[in-house]
């Protein structure tokens, strides 16, 4: 018993000398900080391992969505040109020399990322990574959006400069953007190059429904929505960025911009099951009153009468982009304006299929058209 | 010092709990034939006839068994089963009683 | 008694091999403890605590309530805290501890050393305790179940309860269920099989006959509610359709099942309390109790007259007016026994002196609010009043009367009345008195008002109530109530925690000059020496009794077999039949019970994968158990005094197991008629979607044929395999071992021909009612073949390890029993699922 | 607001009926408690013959057996009459009128008869006095159960299934009714009014309710219509008279002649109508409205001044 007390004794003052030789250690500051150096041989593999196996553990059980949907490699690029390029560089086009010299340089992901499963990229997009100058993802709700970065990702491999520019700059006849836009734009101001990298100059957004349309929307609408984007109360860690680094009159000039377009006619989906267009037109002029959902038109009328600023116009919005939207209502993803509190009440009594056709349907319809239900 | 086999015990089981039994089963008939009867397709007027029909068919089976056990308290072994007898007695009269105001329920309450 | 079993002086060392059997296991392995004295304590402990907890929402509840408008508790943590309250007090706290007493005191009252099952006492209780904290703690992470004790569907289906919530109700509940029979299963055989010689049925003490009635009503009760939440998870899970109405199915149905136990469960709660109350009346009078037949009487006949009240819970539904009457006549019947029970008392304290200690302050208070309680219960059964006061304040203060004075009284009473046989020192009547008033001035200053309260219109479970409905005094004097309640419950723990100082040498003793044989003086092996009985109250007959027994002049008075051992005794006149080796502390059942919670309890929170993890460790724990038991004619016949040479080992009828089986047939069968009620219900509600109204194809005759020729093939094989067993030492251990396999195939090849047989026609579960009832009785069948299948396999290897034989064949009677009633049910599934459609159409 | 919620003051038959049997009862009761808790105190305190009389297992017979057979017999036969009496055929000139439970209001419909048009309404129900009222009894969503203790017992609304009530009204007032069967989140705010009224004024009252809405007055008024019609309020409410005919919510057309809004929770008036747009899900959680913090103060109070109008 004795020598057992003897050894618990030892031990604790082992420890205890170690911590005080610790503490005086930091607390000289013989210790370097400086990132010109790198780190020791050594203690690079073992910050390395220690990073690849927390990324490993913490990835698991992550579930990975279907990552080959052309939209959300579009806006991850979209997103990828503006948030990660400048650091990791991008296909023809290296990063600068000061990011050169940090420590440790931020990888070209073209040739690291590879390396990686999809859920570990994803668990790195969203949280980041301690200690290497990698942000955590502006927005903790927008899943959908770090999907769309590593859908990017996991293209970004194969692609060449031409490829990229098409994907991250919507034409690659575009690729100085701030120039043309600027000149284009006159007034409205250097926040359009970002708007229109993925937008669009005319608004359109794009076809493929990463990006919605614009040019249906009202000024006090579009104006209202950076607002929330730039405060943070609608999420999102692609939009949230941008909008935060706009001036409250410049928004309200790009709103009007926006606002000022002519609306092209609706793009017409190739082809749509009969039956969805059925429950989808259903839904958005008579609603489902049994499962106490109201018709679209309600808020959000096509007839410029009934119009009300306050809301939307979904009539011609892409598809996808609208069932992306009530999916995140549904979620709680979206929910924090006040808007978005109806609009979530809403969607919660949505299914999947209802989502779905109701999506679809507007699409379909004419910007600004009238469409009333069938009595 | 011998041991009584379970053949027994479930004939003192039964015998004490005869009365009790048999209102529970009179019970289950008249609440299923007047709750299920007319999905069946009977008429109220065959149900209520069903009903009496119980409820005489229970109360004659209860006063003979107050009649049995009446007359087996008097007799046979010393220890054990003049006790249940007697508890069987009460255990049918109370029974009986339950099946009376059923009865009354019949008799009052139109179907 | 002149002359003893045994002669004195007993031979030296007997006393320390005694005492070294069944000493409680050292370090951590006293987790291990299997003695009813020590689980039966800590089941108690563990249903106060709940009790408590329990008592702490209410407290809660009645903060938000003391005001109108309040906003204290908002409305979602408010209908958590109240289906909380009712669940735990209803499940955790009320069936559990007079279970718990019985554990703790049966084996003192008929002088046996142990209940026959000691590790599945063990295991009902560490499931109950994991699972029970487990419940309790959804509550700290928002995930409490908010649907109302009673979850009524369609509000606790997915639609209105997408969440988590209701499957922990239904899961946990559930599970605790199948431990409270557990428990029942052991009571009724250690009631019927383990009395002291010569304790006939008519000389067995009142707890005891309560007891045995709790136990009974317990296998005919829960059932129905296991049902109940097996199907409306079911629909939760899978979308079977039980309870939705567009889809053929009822929500009433929920309520009938619910009700068919939820009536009776009162009368569970209620009737050991009223047993102990019976104990404690001529103990503190010093006469024996007055009509002990007519209070006998009493119990079985509240027992039986209680299963037919369920629908008392449903007036205001829309049944007819002529089964309400029904009921409402039998709610009638039912007040006779407690009327009995109520004179019978009063009769004993006049036949002698009634001691004013604090047990006896408890018993007076339980009449009185018990009086009051039924007063009000009789009204309720009037259908008209009920439609008034049903789901009021009113009935919240008639079941509070009912169940804290029927039930938390005689509890307290029996608190007081029998700590002084387990711990050194009896517990103070100074703090008793001060606890007594509280709590008896605290409920009525509580639940009085509140009758007031709901003659003024106020519902139960709301939240909060406007300010101009005059309903504020009553409330706020409710919570001024329900805090001294809080005082009364606190005093009784500080004594508790003052003076119960546990022991199993030297306790505090018979300080109530008490007749009955749990004032023995007990150790940790029970009483010394096994006494014979030859009167209700023999301490009061036999003024030498303890002494003798303590001396070890009556049967066996040492451990004859050298390991722990109780005496087998015949069911009515308690005669000994044999010597039954009880198993002593294992690890094994205290981890089947650990990995049985955990599965529950994961797959609640849907980890699929660890909860199935668990699930295979606990059976294979369940295993490892279970292969201890059946020891075989390990030791020759033992004399245990007065030349009565008594056998170790029995089998078939006469075997505690046997009995232990029919009971758990019992439950199965109850089960099932709870099932076969389920489909003859929905059929009378939604005719539309059976075959006959939607043209649904029935499986041809052939695969009915099939299935029951496959079954019965299944019988057969067993009977042979046991024809095969009993002549083994002529054709060898093969034969048994084939027929046994041949049966298991049989048994699967029946059941998986009647799935596949619904299958080929399109009919699916989750079309419709008629679909999910369908499959729910062959769900409910496969259940049975799979465990028929398992024990069958057991059986197998248990002959292949040499541990079958002629002899030692209790493993195989009781697989060959449970054979042959899943045969019988399944044969009349297959009658009633392909016969009554084409009856009825 | 005075309005009577108690078994005890009735207002109607049903009620009247129930009550005196409720007074009865609580006499037996009180009496028979009296009995016994003197017995058992007498058979403490009491002297030794008396005590030895009562120490008999006779005692616990004609007490425990012979007295509560007889007695409640006898309570029971009265019940069993009054428990058939409610199986009586409807009078041929009784009021019908249809309510539904909803998650967390009333839905109400006096059918159509003849040619008078159908009308819905919510949250509360008039009746004439001295006529018989049967109500059939329905629910969509989960189990509510329809309770006005001054007029009669409770009736269960189960989905899937009709019930019927009965009520017969013997004064004329404001009756509160309230949910009793625990129907989910927000169950404590789910009550109702019932009016009892002359039968000429009920005619009236009847008559009123057929018009379709009253146009707007005021531009404020005429701001909130065109508000109500723009903003999505349509989308789940009807005003008949307008192209709102959303049947989600309550029926608005005459709101502003009811009682109180959102289930017998706010009083009437114009302040009530704007916390409720723009706060209800803090005065009744959960509810199926979403909440309208969008609209700017000027909005509101011109929404809330249309719909205060609706008389």
């Amino acid at each position: 018993m004795p020598r057992l007390k003897i050894a618990i004794a030892s031990v604790a003052a082992c420890a205890i000398a170690l911590a005080v030789g610790a503490f005086l250690f930091a607390w000289s500051g013989l210790y370097s900080v400086a990132a010109s150096r790198g780190h020791w041989a050594v203690l690079e593999v073992i910050l390395e391992f220690g990073m690849r196996s927390s990324v490993r553990t913490h990835a698991i059980g992550i579930d990975v969505p279907e990552l080959d949907d052309p939209a959300l490699v579009e806006r991850g690029a979209g997103h990828f040109q503006g948030g990660c390029a400048p650091c990791h560089g991008a296909p023809g086009r290296s990063s600068s020399p000061i990011v050169h010299a940090m420590l440790p340089e931020p990888p070209d992901l073209a040739a690291s990322a590879p390396s990686w499963q999809s859920e570990e990229l994803f668990w790195i997009v969203k949280h980041g990574l301690k200690y290497t100058g990698m942000p955590a993802w502006a927005s903790q709700e927008r899943d959908d959006e770090v999907w769309a970065v590593v859908a990017f990702l996991r293209r970004l491999p194969q692609m060449d400069a031409a490829q990229y520019w098409t994907l991250a700059s919507l034409d690659p006849r575009e690729q100085d953007i701030p120039i043309r836009s600027l000149a284009q734009g006159g007034p409205v101001g250097t926040g359009l190059a970002a708007c229109s990298r993925c937008h669009g100059l005319d608004g359109a957004g794009r076809a493929s429904g990463a990006f919605p349309r614009l040019d249906i929307q009202t000024a006090d609408y579009l104006f209202a929505q950076l607002q929330a984007y730039a405060a943070g109360a609608r999420q999102s860690g692609i939009m949230q960025p941008v909008a935060a680094e706009l001036e409250v009159a410049e928004m309200r000039r790009l709103a009007e911009y926006y606002a000022a377009q002519r609306p092209a006619p609706a793009q017409i989906p190739a082809e749509s099951e009969d039956r969805l267009l059925a429950i989808g037109q259903t839904l958005t002029t008579a609603g489902l009153p049994n499962q106490g959902i109201p018709s679209c038109n309600s808020c959000h009328a096509q007839d410029p009468a009934l119009h009300n600023p306050l809301y939307p116009s979904l009539a011609g919005q892409y598809a996808a982009y609208t069932a992306q939207q009530l999916a995140l209502f549904k979620s709680g993803g979206r929910r924090d304006t006040p808007a978005a509190e109806i609009m979530s009440v809403i969607a919660e009594r949505l299914t999947a299929e209802q989502i779905d056709a109701v999506s679809l349907y507007l699409a379909r319809l004419r910007p600004g058209a009238v469409e009333r239900a069938t009595p | 010092m011998i041991g009584v086999g379970p053949g027994g015990f479930v004939r003192y089981l039964l015998s004490m709990l005869a009365g009790p039994l048999i209102w529970f089963i009179y019970f289950s008939v008249i609440y299923g034939v007047v709750g299920f009867g007319g999905a069946f397709g009977f008429a109220p007027s065959g149900i209520r006839l069903f009903a009496w029909a119980a409820t005489l068919a229970a109360g004659a089976a209860l006063i003979l068994l107050l009649w049995y056990a009446r007359r087996s308290r008097a007799s046979i072994e010393p220890k054990g089963p003049r006790a249940v007898h007697e508890v069987a007695g009460f255990l049918t009269a109370l029974s009986l009683f339950a099946v009376l105001i059923e009865a009354l329920a019949l008799l009052i309450v139109p179907l | 008694m002149s002359d003893f079993p045994n002669a004195l002086p007993r031979p030296k060392g007997e006393l320390a091999e005694l005492e070294a059997i069944w000493k409680l296991p050292r370090g951590p392995g006293v987790l291990t403890v299997v003695n009813n004295t020590y689980i039966g304590l800590a089941y108690v402990a563990t249903a106060l605590l709940f009790f408590v907890l329990a008592g702490i929402l209410a407290l809660l509840m009645r903060l938000q309530l003391a005001v109108p408008d309040n906003t204290l508790i908002d409305q979602g943590t408010y209908n958590q805290f109240f289906t909380m309250h009712g669940t735990v007090m209803m499940f955790l706290f009320a069936v559990p501890v007079v279970e718990a007493v019985g554990i703790l005191l049966l084996p003192q009252m008929q002088a046996a050393r142990d209940l026959p099952f000691p590790r599945l006492s063990a295991f009902a209780f560490w499931a109950y305790l994991i699972g029970g904290l487990f419940f309790f703690g959804s509550l700290f992470f928002g995930l409490a179940p908010d649907g109302g004790w009673f979850m009524y569907p369609p509000l606790t289906g997915t639609r209105y309860s997408p969440g988590d919530n209701a499957d922990f109700w239904l899961v946990g509940i559930g599970f605790i269920e199948i431990s409270a029979i557990a428990g029942a299963i052991e009571i009724i055989v250690g009631i019927l099989r383990t009395r002291a010689p010569g304790m006939t049925l008519d000389k067995m003490p009142v707890f005891a006959w309560a007891m045995l009635v709790f136990a009974g009503m317990i296998l005919f009760a829960f059932p129905a509610v296991i049902l109940a939440t097996f199907l409306l998870e079911l629909e939760r899970a899978f979308q079977w359709p039980f309870f939705i109405p567009d889809k053929g199915g009822d929500p009433l149905l929920w309520q009938h099942l619910f009700w068919f136990f939820g009536h009776p469960e009162v009368y569970i709660i209620f009737l050991p309390a009223a047993g102990m109350v019976s104990m404690i009346v001529p103990a503190m009078t010093g006469v024996p109790l007055v009509g002990y037949r007519l209070v006998v009487v009493a119990l079985v006949a509240t027992a039986f007259f209680s299963f037919g009240l369920w629908v008392h819970h449903m007036f205001a539904t829309g049944i007819p007016e002529l089964s309400l009457a029904f009921f409402s006549a039998a709610s009638v019947a039912v007040a006779v026994p407690s009327g009995i029970q109520v004179f019978s008392w009063i009769a004993t304290i006049a036949a002698g002196r009634l001691r004013l200690t604090v047990p006896s302050l408890f018993v007076l208070g339980f009449l009185a609010i018990f009086v009051i309680g039924g007063l009000t219960g009789v009204m309720v059964a009037m259908v008209p009043f009920d439609l008034q006061t049903h789901d009021t304040y009113f009935i919240v203060a008639h079941l509070h009367y009912v169940l804290i004075g029927g039930m938390v009284f005689p509890v307290f009473a029996a608190i007081y009345h029998w700590t002084p046989i387990l711990s050194a020192r009896p517990l103070s009547e100074r703090l008793g008195r001060w606890s007594f008033g509280l709590l008896f001035v605290g409920v009525n200053v509580t639940f009085f008002p509140m009758h007031i309260v709901g003659l003024m219109g106020m519902p139960r479970r709301v939240y909060t109530y406007p300010e101009q409905m005059g309903w504020d005094w009553p409330n706020l004097l409710s919570t001024a109530g329900a805090f001294a309640i809080a005082a009364g419950v606190l005093v009784c723990l500080v004594d508790l925690a003052l003076n119960f100082r546990f022991t199993t040498t030297g306790s505090a003793g018979n300080v109530w000059r008490a007749g009955t044989l749990e004032w023995l003086p007990n150790e940790v092996y029970g009483t010394r020496s096994i006494p014979v009985v030859s009167s209700r109250e023999p301490l009061w007959d036999d003024a030498n009794l303890a002494e003798d027994v303590r001396a070890g002049r009556y049967f066996l008075p040492g451990a004859s077999t050298g390991g722990r051992e109780t005496l087998i005794t015949s069911p009515i006149h308690a005669d000994p039949q044999y010597l039954l080796q009880i198993p002593g502390p294992s690890w094994r059942s205290l981890l089947a019970a650990a990995f049985t919670a955990a599965f529950f309890l994961l797959l609640t929170v849907k980890l699929v994968v660890p909860a199935v993890a668990c699930g295979v460790l606990a059976v294979a724990m369940i295993i490892a158990w279970l292969w201890q038991t059946d020891p075989g004619a390990n030791h020759p016949p033992v004399d245990i005094g007065d030349d009565l040479v008594l056998p170790v080992y029995v089998t078939g009828p006469a075997s505690h197991s046997w009995w232990a089986m029919v009971a758990l047939l019992l439950v199965a069968a109850s089960l099932f008629i709870a099932l076969f009620f389920s489909y003859l219900y929905n059929w009378t509600v939604s005719p539309q979607v059976w075959p006959a109204a939607t043209g649904q194809r029935l499986p041809v005759a052939s695969w009915p044929a099939a299935s029951a020729t496959a079954f019965m093939v299944g019988s057969v094989a067993m009977a042979f395999s046991g024809q095969m067993l009993a002549r083994a030492r002529e054709y060898g251990d093969w034969p048994v071992r084939l027929g046994i396999a041949c049966a298991c195939l049989a048994l699967a090849a029946g059941a998986l021909i009647e799935l596949q047989g619904h299958w080929q026609t399109g009919l699916r579960p989750a079309m419709n009612s008629y679909g999910a009832l369908v499959y729910a009785v062959i769900a409910v069948q496969c259940q049975l073949v799979a465990v028929a299948v398992f024990m069958g396999l057991y059986t197998i290897a248990r002959s292949a390890a040499g541990m079958l034989t002629p002899v030692r064949r209790a493993t195989f009677d009781n697989t060959l029993l449970f054979c042959h009633y899943t045969v019988g049910q399944g044969l009349l599934g297959l009658l009633i699922v392909h016969g009554f459609p084409r009856i009825a159409g | 607001m005075e309005a009577h919620q108690a078994v005890l003051s009735p207002g109607g038959s049903d009620a009247e009926t129930i009550a005196t049997l409720g007074w009865v009862m609580f006499a037996g009761g009180s009496a028979i408690f009296l009995g016994v808790i003197g017995l058992a105190v007498y058979a403490h305190l009491g002297g030794e013959t008396l005590r030895r009389r009562l120490a008999s297992r006779r005692l616990v017979f004609v007490g425990g057996v012979l007295f509560p057979a007889v007695t409640l017999t006898a309570l029971l036969t009265y019940g069993l009459i009054l428990t058939g009496a409610r199986l009586a055929a409807p009078e041929a000139d009784a009021l019908r009128i249809e309510v539904t439970g909803e998650q967390w209001w009333w839905r109400v419909r006096y059918p159509a008869t003849g040619d008078a048009p159908e009308i819905v309404t919510a949250n509360e129900i008039r009746i004439p006095i001295g006529r018989q009222v049967e109500i059939r009894l329905a629910s969509v969503d989960v189990i509510h159960s329809f309770w006005v203790p001054s007029l009669a017992g409770k009736v269960d609304m189960i989905p899937g299934t009709v019930n019927r009530i009965r009520l017969h009204a013997t004064r004329t007032g404001t009756y509160r009714g309230q949910c009793a069967e625990y129907c989910g989140a927000a169950h404590a705010l789910m009550a109702f009014y019932v009016v009892a009224l002359e039968p000429a004024q009920f005619e009236d009252w009847l008559a009123g309710q057929r018009q379709p809405a009253a146009g707007p007055l005021t531009a404020l008024q005429k701001q909130g219509e065109g508000l109500f019609l723009s903003t999505g309020c349509n989308g789940c409410h009807a005003i008949r008279g307008t192209p709102a005919a959303g049947t989600i919510g309550p029926d608005l057309t005459h709101v502003g002649g009811r009682l109180s809004i959102a289930a017998a929770t706010l009083p009437n008036a114009a302040a009530s109508f704007a916390r409720w747009i723009r706060d209800n899900q803090h005065i009744k959680p959960n509810n199926r409205m979403p909440a309208f913090r969008i609209l700017p103060d000027d909005q509101l109070a011109a929404l809330a001044a249309y719909l205060e109008s609706l008389k």
